[in-house]
């Protein structure tokens, strides 16, 4: 990817797993300080259109992100601020595409969560749902046709987009193709304001596995533990040649659909009960039972991430908007098959 | 008391759920929610079991409306977005706009299609579609531009025994006000003459009926009267109304949001020609959104869609020629 | 229905399965006479157009049309004569629109396939497969908005169908709405060209029923009692109010795509396995095996339905084609809305 | 020796396999089978593992293809039939038509588009879909009309770093045969005169050059020079082309195949009258499709699309005012 996720100091002595962990917790507590900072420049009117959050699903999609290498494929969909940061996407280019500044990847031209590197293996996600899985079908493939093995593609959904066509045609097609796909969905109870009771009747989401002849594991989205440690497995299994994989996570959205919407339609029950819990602050709560990381630790970090995101932000707010006189208007890449209307 | 093209919309369908039992509303989120633009809100509490959340599903949501309609149904599906139609694309011009001319089984649906660029919006949730759908036989496609005919038209919609394609713009939604609900209506397939004038036609429908309106103004403190044709629907396209128009003016200019090959302005412009030829006192002009993606940024997507601006530097040109 | 399926004479003191079975294989029988007919009509050049046959389904098709009532919905696909047939479709029908009579349901305006009566529950297909299962659940809520109960909607697909998104949507939205809908796939091995391993790579395509919340079961589509028990069981747990039901059939399409298809790259091997026999050939000898048919009967049977054949076509021979000067070219039922071109 | 249309096209992508490792074909039933039309017959036995049959699911078909287009791949999917693709729509209007706007990065796939009408087609394998597309921004609209375009096109589009959309008519398959294949071509997006003529320009696309070829035929006995204009390409168009020939001619016919509202004819007839409205010495005229779907019965569906006596009688009429 662009650069290279980040990476604790060594911690001393550390073991691979309490590393990993480390690198993860930072990571999340880098995407959850953003994500709040683009909730306040929202509330303070300064974001143009939405803003979407991934409060609640930290672990999970950092785990996603952690779980690839470079030369991989990601389709991070709308709660993947932190697979985004793990996977290595710079913080710029989330602030440089919320503020709609010139010099982001998407140049003004996309907002918010649609941004990324095709070619650097970060797909630039469409709004509409499931359309992605299939691209990375055909990144998968091409790979195999070039010869490239040893890669896969890890594409993210929610509990809401289950229900598009498009999910279950490139599902169907990972599993035909036997392509390395890792199929993440994130039940997290809502599409919007739909309850997942009105979106699908199975048991289980992870019951659609065997339907397409996909690997299928479950996870407690809020551990962080143990999404690092499906991920993974998940992930290693799609790198070894064993065909396509689904992961379910269960967790809830700790926000509204996006920054205008309250959510106040979520049960104030649901909230409460031990699945919904915050992951960040049950990952904190982890480290310092670990002894990992105390306090005072735990502070340095956040007061670090804070001041990362406040530069970024300062440097960005100094960044031209983009100039519809220079913009060249052209939607096809063969200039002279571009019509010129006017 | 003022109500707002939105309310209109909601005011439409509760009165479409309240005078007729075979209405319901069908889409994602449209129930306790209200929709995400609000356009169904405490509709679901009022008319128990009949405003029900679809799952993302939206080439299902328009078969299960056609499925509906074939058993004496009156259907609303509210897309959320009108981009997200084109996953229903198949279901809307294969499925119900052919039911009626191959069985002779009337096909009443209505397609409520939130349409057109906001500022913030972006590629995937700005599009005019109401080009595409026209191209196809057995759709009505209607584009209010005014609060009452948001209303009224909606009603239309709802009552026409063949699929409606009703594309609504979210830049109306809050911004256009009225005073109060029309009682009367011109009938569907009219179209309107939104100001009287005699140098210039601008032919216009949904939002750019608002721009035309605001250059008739300020052409108006330059002398010039400038006629307003509001299409109101677009399929059909109400050809003698726009041609009467031309024939007073001598000069026609058609704006449209659409991308620019083809649409609304390619077939009035097509129309007026070839029926309206000697009509014509100087060639005339169209005016559309860019032909790129609709862009995410307030900066770009203001210069990618015809406004004021741009519609009056053509007028002004056209009126010189 | 248009009107009521076949009733064979009473055969003096029947069982009312044996009834049903012989019910059913003179549908069947009918349904193959048709099909070969068109067959040689096709091969002759009469026909515009292709021709699609249910060789070899007619079993589980005969079997569909008759766990279906009168009221019910039924969604048939390009395999059903059988099941068109059992649920009423007069044979003038099939013959109207494969000669393209301007007296058939579809007055020469679709052709073959492509034909019904909506309004009598029986739908008429459009082409892009996956698309009626949806239409058949908007009209299965109708009925529960508008107070009906105990009638159930019955769709047909091919193995190939499953892989199309409209598919999967359906299915959903069935299961959560709890329609009663009986969704009959007919695994015949191949979507035209394509054998089932290039279309999906689950075990069975059963396994995708728990993914839905359906109920599933599975049939060997060649073998005519055990289809009638099935679906019928299907069809009443759907009647009873007990959720959406999932069949899938095992058989082999016994013909071609279509008649302009030799189905050269069946495998012969294929062809010889057990699970490929013609249930047409089956059911006569199990008929025989029963003593509920001897050779004689099963004679005047064949006899009697090849004269209804030759008697339909022989009127429908002399039947006007459509003129286009009588057409109206009106695609709306609202006449004041349509456009005058030209 | 003679080449077919179809042949035509199933040389240009044994060459493009041939020529470029890149080249991919991905379609139901290309395979062993070759195709539903045989377009892709011997092409999986001579390039093992580059013709691969896929699934029933065309959203997924384009979603691959512009995953693999990223990774530097250029694949060609066959819609079985261009009907069909109404399942891709959302991939390739959404997906494929915006990735290089959205993200700088080109996006080289092919789609072919088997269209049109042919007897005993019916309602859903006759599509004419040329306008639906060329409405996107992102996209190139191919509807070439001969056995040599067809090929050369057809490598052309496979070259090109954008998606293109070929529209390759199904009536011209087997029917439309030439000596053999050429070895240059008119760049994309150029326009080409199929006959010379001074009185009349019909300007035609797809198997309605053939058509309008015919009427040329016939009006020349009748003394009329008719100069026929094959737009080749629908997006790009090639407004100089057809302006050039109306400025020789002063009379304007435009046909096409598919439904009457909107669509090429719209788009030609709308540019000619705004850009060079001056040129025309009478009205401009169009024939397009009936607005009804396509129907099945040969009866109706000769009635329905314009033939050589609709297009000679339209001529006639414009030659005489
Ligand atoms: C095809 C399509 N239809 C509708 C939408 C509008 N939409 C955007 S997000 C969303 C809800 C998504 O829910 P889910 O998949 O559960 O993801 P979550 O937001 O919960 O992470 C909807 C309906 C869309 N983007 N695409
Ligand atoms: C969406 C769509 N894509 C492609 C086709 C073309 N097509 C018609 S039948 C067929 C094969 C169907 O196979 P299957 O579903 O197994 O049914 P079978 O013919 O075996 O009964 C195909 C690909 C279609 N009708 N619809
Ligand atoms: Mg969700
Ligand atoms: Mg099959």
């Amino acid at each position: 990817m662009v650069h290279s996720p980040l990476k604790p100091e060594p911690v001393g002595d550390v073991s691979p797993m309490q590393e990993l962990y480390l690198r993860a917790y930072r990571l999340m507590l880098l995407a959850r300080v953003l994500d709040d900072k683009f909730a306040s420049l929202y509330r303070a009117g300064k974001i143009h259109g939405g803003v979407f959050l991934g409060r609640g699903q930290e672990a999970l999609s950092v785990a996603c992100g952690l779980a690839l290498r470079e030369g991989d494929v990601f389709a991070p969909l709308i709660r993947d601020q932190a697979g985004r940061l793990a996977f290595g996407e710079p913080i710029l280019d989330a602030v440089r595409t919320y503020l709609g500044s010139a010099l982001g990847p998407m140049r003004g031209r996309d907002g918010n969560v649609h941004r990324g590197h095709p070619k650097q293996g970060l797909l630039a996600m469409i709004s509409h749902l499931g359309a992605m899985i299939s691209v990375v079908n055909g990144a998968l493939l091409a790979r195999r046709m070039k010869g490239i093995a040893g890669t896969v593609g890890l594409a993210c959904c929610g509990d809401g987009a289950t229900s598009t066509g498009a999910f279950h045609e490139a599902l169907n097609q990972a599993a035909v193709e036997k392509l390395p796909l890792v199929m993440v969905v994130a039940n997290n109870q809502f599409a919007y304001s739909t309850p997942t009771a009105r979106q699908f009747a199975c048991d289980s989401l992870l019951d659609r596995a065997a339907g397409y002849g996909f690997h299928g594991s479950e996870v407690d989205g809020t551990d962080l533990s143990a999404c690092l440690t499906t991920l993974t497995a998940a992930a290693d299994r799609a790198r070894a040649g064993r065909g396509p994989q689904l992961v379910v996570a269960r967790l809830l959205r700790l926000c509204g659909h996006g920054e205008h919407d309250d959510a106040h339609y979520v049960d104030a029950k649901l909230k409460h009960l031990p699945a919904s819990r915050d992951c960040l602050k049950a990952s904190e709560d982890f480290l310092r039972a670990q002894e990992w990381a105390d306090a005072p630790t735990l502070a340095a970090w956040r007061a670090e991430v804070v001041q990362k995101v406040e530069e970024t932000l300062a440097k960005v707010h100094r960044e031209p908007a983009p100039d519809p006189f220079k913009e060249n208007w052209y939607a096809l890449s063969a200039r002279h098959l571009c019509e010129g209307y006017e | 008391m003022s109500i707002t093209y939105l309310e209109a919309i909601r005011e439409a369908q509760a009165r479409a759920l309240n005078d007729d039992p075979r209405v319901f509303i069908y889409g994602q989120d449209v129930g306790a929610f209200g929709g995400a633009f609000k356009a169904t809100k405490n509709l679901a509490a009022r008319f128990p079991g009949r405003v029900l959340d679809a799952p993302i599903s939206e080439d299902a949501m328009a078969g299960l409306a056609v499925g509906a309609a074939i058993e004496g149904m009156r259907p609303i599906i509210e897309m959320q977005f009108a981009d997200f139609s084109t996953v229903a694309f198949n279901q809307i011009i294969n499925q119900a706009a052919t039911l009626f001319w191959r069985t002779n089984v009337p096909c009443p649906i209505t397609v409520r299609l939130p349409c057109g660029g906001t500022s913030g919006g972006g590629p995937f949730h700005s599009q005019m579609m109401e080009a595409i759908y026209a191209h196809y036989p057995g759709l009505v496609v209607m584009t209010p531009a005014t609060v009452e005919d948001a209303y009224s038209m909606l009603l239309e919609a709802v009552a026409i025994d063949d699929p409606v394609i009703f594309c609504e713009h979210k830049l109306l939604y809050n911004h256009l006000k009225a005073e109060k609900l029309p009682t009367e209506a011109l009938p569907v397939g009219k179209a309107r003459i939104a100001r009287e004038g005699r140098d210039l036609t601008i032919v216009a429908y949904s939002a750019m009926v608002q721009e035309a309106l605001i250059v008739a103004d300020e052409l108006a403190t330059e002398g010039w009267e400038i006629e307003v044709v509001d299409l109101r629907s677009v399929k059909p396209l109400d050809t003698d109304t726009v041609m009467a128009s031309v024939a007073r003016t001598g000069r026609l200019l058609c704006v449209g949001e659409a991308f620019p090959w083809g649409g609304v302005t390619a077939e009035v412009i097509a129309r007026v020609a070839c029926e309206g030829f000697g009509l014509l006192d100087v060639p005339p002009q169209r005016l559309n959104a860019k032909d790129t993606p609709v862009p995410y940024h307030p900066n770009l997507w203001a210069a990618h869609r015809p406004t004021a601006p741009r519609i009056a530097a053509a007028a002004r040109k056209l009126l010189r020629l």
